[in-house]
């Protein structure tokens, strides 16, 4: 029967306690409350009714209780507050050391692609006990990733990266939902998160097999793109040298400072002019509509690396060691 | 005293000096010369604070004045006030995302 | 008196004149708020018969009865028609219009002419979003969220954004219109401590209605813009922010909210104390709660945008002051209910309506408050979550009220009494059919199953025939309603002027009242609920 | 009082009021509430403005590095004065001088279509340099040492300068209809000392116009004329 007739999600990661605990909570309280109003409602409509109680006692108000039910109300709410900022404080805050995954979200369907280059449609597979933080960005308009299982929803904007973690701690294949009203196929731009153990996951990854990681694709578009031309490794580019630069902050020709992440990344390659980096000029193209989504993302990817602590493993042998650079 | 009743009950009780009327134009005229002076000189940041409070002053001069809000009932009054402040809460509560968006990227 | 109204046509407003031309020019305000009453109820029935087709087309999974495009025109055209063209105007243009100026003692409102062409344009309005509709259709959802709606969408979406942009006309010059009547042309001695709480409550709708409506209308028109032009102010690939759009948008929609539910709480105040026999519990606070919904309302809308992609930052601050909103409605729900303790309770069909009212509003405001709370708002944003929240609070307790008022002023609008049998079991009926259809919606949407879905996973299916159900027993509770109220027009008992034994000025006129309202401008000497004062007995009208 | 303009007033008081005194504070008040959407109205313009150019800075100096200054100096002149005609205007109607008024407001009439001039004047500017957003938007900024950095969010910005110039544009067109409305009907004997509410809200109208433009010409004309070149 209940096999049939589900009525709670399934729990499948390690914040999906903490959501339904405040839930519950909620619940609870709400259902007190309900409860409440209704006893009370039908306890006085039963008892005071015009039949045995022909004449009403006016009562005026009462100080102590409405301040009793305007303070008491607004404490819980606070407890109920302070709770949900704290699970949402966790969601936005991605843990260090994330296994990536890039989600492009188009009308209808989901792209995946994994940082070693494996690419998905409507289908993501991820190890168990992992933590997975996706950058996702829309290719036309809004879309919205939501795994129940997982209580983890986030809007896919156009033009944007935007961020979503979790860390699934129980094997099996769950709904990938788009929530955000994306257009006529809306409804059957579904798919399925399949979480795995770690070994089964390192064999569907090898079976599955990839042209290159995401990275070295990045790399490769880099140098067909001519971005190596100026951006280059030592000092004496046009460009800022990219070693290292990703997650730094970044002085600005206006003397405003800026975070060098995925964002940023994302607006340099797009619209150069808005953000030039101190002492350099507002020389580079802008590449809008020149590259897709995925390239932008393997570019990304590629940016990002350099500024990985262990060098020669995805760049190959020109990325130089990070500390040298930040000379300049 | 007089006056106060007059305004109860006579509609052209804020009948306006013209003399007022002519003082307050000529003041509007000098802060727009200077606002346009002043948008011609390199102030920094306070370009554009110079250039609101002179708009804000111009625009107080026109109200109070042209718009007889100064001879109005305190329920004008409180409407003008009333109209600034959910404008303010418009502007700045759209501008606690905008201005915080950057706080909240996660590094790698 | 009683014997008067029978044999005696007293002239009133509705036969002091005759013709279409006397109802299409009339500046007078009860005969506006019919032409509202009917405008609306038209509205309704679109609405509700769209709504009846997204319940059948989800009783199965599969998406099988009408084509994807159609469902999403479908749910479309009942939030907006719904949303802009019923709810908004319901209570306060038609009750709100009819009876403000009663009860202040006015024999109009402030500006007549104004109000009449409120009417029209609301019709220019609807006639342009029809019209809209019936060419083709929308797709976009009623919140016409950027860029599907600027560049993705090829259905009539100028034709609705422009048929609600001047609809939201009408509702200013409305809002407008109540709030100087309310300042302006009360009666001597009634002082705002004696006002009665639904004038509150419209007023503060009206404040919302006044400095909320014209931001949706220039975000509306630069989407037009936006279509017509081809720019991008909201286009991310022109560089525009979507999320601009979603804060100009809620800014004004957020707070319709409480355009809608305000002036149905203003009605529950007139018939709780009414049918009770007592002066409503701690006046003041229920009278400022009003203004306190109206003034946070306006403080909470970016709580529609928590996954959104804005700052974490912002989210929090919006989170709190989504809760501070949640007391002011709290604080009003526990004074209905003490409003009874000890009181002298009749059930008549507008009191039953206002128990369910209460009850259902109980459970759409703190569902409200699982959807301020950050954490798990994450989760439940756009699931039937929120579909099942928003239909509690908008069917479940607007509906309810609006209802219970037509109900309660029915015999002064018509002169003419209800049948009560009919009129009890229709209560029930859209008690019951109402959370049939919606209680099993916050189970679907605690699962997971997002709003706007054509088709759906199988494992959704039994709750969904469950709450389709439902929607049939409740579209029976509002047929039926429809069918004796024009029934009563003709063979309804003669209504005396206060069948009620209510206090307010509008139990003083005769029903219907006269064109001018009142022989002579009353003088206002009693508290607002007197009922203490109020001759108990002799009130068996009806039945 | 003349026994002529207690008849204009007789004749003005609508049935719904007790005397012109609540009539006439009535209807100002409702003209000021109606001013107060206005507001809101232009509000979310300015809050789109606000926020663009809090995000895309440089693009908004560049674009507006592009406003003719002088005539839209002029162009607050012509304004301004317009004002002081209208509540000179206002000021003759108070005083039971429907010619006087007429003159008056003949001269707020040409000063307003002065403003539309100067603007349409502006407005070609642009138009032939493509500085109107859509298809055919290209932005230059003239000076080939400091091409532009960010065309596509100046267009924004200019997307807003016609969106909101357009929109005031649009209310000073209504108010010139307004005010011509105004001197037929009092000339037309429809005032009095004692009646002369319209005249008194079409002046807050125009003021409130007025106002919307000394808000309009900092915030496009002025605050970067000296940054970021």
């Amino acid at each position: 029967m209940w096999k049939n007739l589900p009525l709670f999600p399934e729990r499948a990661s390690a914040l999906a306690w903490q959501v339904d605990g405040l839930y519950f909570l909620l619940l609870g309280v709400s259902a007190f409350f309900t409860l409440l109003i209704f006893a009370l409602i039908l306890v006085f409509a039963l008892k005071y009714r015009r039949s045995v109680h022909p004449h009403a006692v006016q009562i005026e108000g009462s100080l102590p209780l409405e301040l009793a039910w305007t303070l008491i109300p607004l404490g819980i709410c606070m407890i109920f507050f302070a709770w949900g900022s704290l699970i949402y404080f966790q969601e936005a805050r991605p843990p260090k050391g994330a296994m990536e995954v890039y989600v492009v979200g188009k009308q209808w369907m989901w792209k995946f692609e994994h940082e070693t280059g494996q690419r998905e449609i409507n289908q993501l597979h991820v190890p168990i006990g992992r933590d997975v933080r996706l950058v996702m960005s829309s290719q036309d308009v809004i879309h919205d990733f939501f795994v129940p299982a997982f209580r983890v929803k986030a809007d896919v904007l156009p033009g944007r990266f935007t961020e979503l973690w979790f860390r699934p701690t129980k094997t099996g294949t769950y709904h990938l939902f788009c929530s955000q009203y994306c257009g006529t196929d809306h409804s059957r731009m579904i798919g399925q998160v399949i979480v795995m153990e770690p070994v089964a996951f390192q064999a569907w990854l090898s079976a599955e097999g990839a042209t290159g990681t995401l990275p070295e694709n990045g790399q490769q578009l880099f140098q067909q793109l001519g971005c190596a031309t100026c951006h280059r490794f030592d000092t004496q580019g046009r460009g800022p040298n990219l070693t290292g630069v990703f997650g730094k902050t970044v002085l600005l020709d206006d003397g405003r400072t800026v975070v060098a992440d995925e964002n940023y990344v994302r607006e340099s390659i797009l619209n150069p002019g808005a953000k030039i980096v101190s002492g350099f000029k507002p020389i580079m193209p802008s590449f809008q509509g020149q590259v897709s989504e995925e390239s932008l993302m393997a570019l990304v990817a590629y940016i990002k690396s350099l500024a990985q602590p262990q060098p020669n493993e995805p760049g190959g042998n020109h990325a130089p060691a990070p500390e040298k650079s930040n000379v300049q | 005293m007089k006056q106060m009743q007059e305004e109860h009950f006579d509609p052209m009780s804020h009948l306006v000096p013209i003399s007022l009327y002519v003082t307050i134009w000529a003041a509007l005229m000098v802060f727009t010369g200077i606002t346009v002076f002043a948008a011609t000189v390199e102030l920094g940041v306070f370009n554009i604070v110079v250039a609101l409070l002179i708009a804000t002053i111009k625009g107080t001069l026109v109200v109070l004045f042209f718009m007889h809000l100064r001879y109005s009932t305190k329920l004008t009054m409180v409407t003008v006030v009333a109209a600034i402040f959910f404008l303010i809460i418009l502007f700045s509560l759209s501008m606690t995302d905008y201005l915080t968006r950057a706080w909240s990227t996660s590094l790698r | 008196m009683a014997t008067a109204v029978q044999t005696v046509e007293r002239e009133n407003y509705l036969n002091s004149d005759y013709g279409i031309k006397s109802w299409l020019l009339t500046t007078d305000h009860k005969r506006i708020a019919l032409l509202y009453l009917v405008s609306i109820t038209a509205m309704f029935w679109i609405g509700g018969f769209f709504a009846m087709l997204i319940r059948l087309e989800l009783l199965t999974p599969a998406g099988d009865l009408v084509s994807s495009d159609t469902y999403n025109k479908l749910f479309t055209m009942h939030g907006i028609i719904m949303v802009f063209f019923f709810l908004i105007p319901s209570v306060p243009a038609t009750l709100g219009n009819f009876l403000i100026p009663l009860m202040v003692g006015a024999k109009d409102l402030a500006f007549p002419r104004v109000n009449l062409l409120s009417w029209y344009i609301y019709m220019v309005g609807a006639i342009t979003a029809l019209t809209a509709m019936v060419m083709g259709g929308v797709d976009t959802g009623w919140t016409f969220y950027t860029p599907f709606s600027t560049t993705y969408s090829n259905t009539h979406v100028m034709g609705a954004a422009i048929g609600i942009f001047i609809t939201g006309f009408s509702s200013i010059l409305t809002g407008l219109n109540f709030i100087v009547t309310i300042h302006r042309m009360r009666a001597p001695g009634m002082t705002w401590r004696r006002l009665p709480l639904f004038c509150w409550a419209n007023y503060a709708a009206a404040l919302i209605m006044v400095l909320g409506t014209p931001v949706v209308a220039i975000t509306l028109l630069l989407v037009a813009l936006e279509r017509a032009f081809n720019i991008g102010i909201f286009n991310p690939q022109l560089g525009g922010d979507p999320l601009l759009f979603q804060h100009l948008f809620w800014f004004y929609s957020h707070p319709a909210v409480y355009i809608m539910i305000l002036p149905g709480m203003g009605v529950i105040n007139e018939i709780v104390t009414c049918f009770s026999r007592k002066r409503v519990f701690g006046y003041e606070f229920v009278a400022l709660a009003s203004i306190a919904i109206a003034v946070l309302g306006f403080l909470v809308w970016a709580h529609h945008m928590f996954v959104a992609g804005i700052s974490v930052y912002a989210a929090l601050v919006f989170s709190l002051l989504s809760y501070l909103v949640a007391i002011p409605s709290a604080v009003k729900v526990f004074n209905w209910t003490a409003t009874l303790y000890k009181g002298s309770i009749r059930y008549e069909t507008p009191m039953l309506y206002a128990f369910g009212f209460i009850g259902l509003f109980t459970v759409g405001g703190l569902t409200g408050v699982f959807l301020a709370s950050l954490g798990v708002d994450v989760h439940v944003h756009d699931t039937y979550f929120v579909v099942a929240h928003f239909h509690y609070v908008m069917v479940g307790g607007m509906v309810m009220a609006y209802m219970a008022g037509l109900h309660f002023w029915w015999p002064k609008i018509t002169g003419r009494m209800y049948p009560e049998a009919w009129a009890k079991l229709s209560a029930l009926l859209v008690f019951v059919g109402f959370n049939t259809t919606f209680l099993p919606l916050f189970i679907v949407g605690y699962m997971g199953l997002p709003r706007r879905y054509h088709a759906y996973p199988p494992e959704f299916q039994v709750l969904n025939v469950l709450s389709t159900a439902g929607a049939s027993i409740l579209a029976v509770g509002y047929v039926l309603p429809m069918i004796y109220f024009l029934w009563s027009l003709r063979y309804g008992e003669p209504a005396p002027p206060n069948p009620w034994n209510a206090v307010g000025l509008e139990w003083m006129t005769p029903s219907p009242p006269p064109t001018h309202n009142f022989d002579e401008t009353p003088i206002v000497t009693w508290e607002a609920y007197d009922y203490e004062h109020q001759p108990q007995e002799e009130v068996t009208v009806g039945h | 009082m003349a026994t002529s303009d207690i008849q204009v007033a007789e004749h003005a008081l609508q049935h719904h009021f007790a005397d012109m005194e609540q009539q006439q504070e009535t209807s100002t008040f409702g003209m000021w509430m109606f001013l107060v959407t206005e507001i809101m109205f232009f509000g979310g313009l300015f809050c789109a403005y606000l926020v663009y150019r809090a995000s895309y800075y440089q693009a908004f100096v560049e674009g507006s590095q592009k406003m003719n200054i002088w005539l839209g100096a002029t162009n607050t002149a012509v304004l301004i004065c317009s004002s002081l005609s209208m509540a000179l205007g206002v000021r003759a109607a108070q005083m039971g001088k429907p010619k006087l008024m007429a003159v008056l407001l003949l001269i707020t009439i040409v000063l307003g279509c002065g403003f539309l001039g100067i603007k349409a004047v502006e407005y070609h500017e642009h138009w032939v340099n493509h500085e109107f957003p859509g298809p055919n938007f290209h932005f230059e900024t003239g000076d080939p040492a400091h091409p532009a950095t960010d065309p596509v969010h100046t267009e924004i910005y200019f997307s807003l300068y016609w969106a909101m110039t357009g929109l005031h544009a649009l209310h000073m067109v209504i108010g010139v209809g307004l005010v011509t409305w105004i001197i037929i009907a009092g000339l037309g004997g429809a005032y009095s000392r004692a009646y002369f509410t319209p005249v008194e809200n079409v002046g807050l109208y125009w003021h409130f116009v007025d106002l919307v433009w000394i808000y309009l010409f900092p915030l496009l004309y002025l605050i970067s004329k000296k940054h970021g070149g």
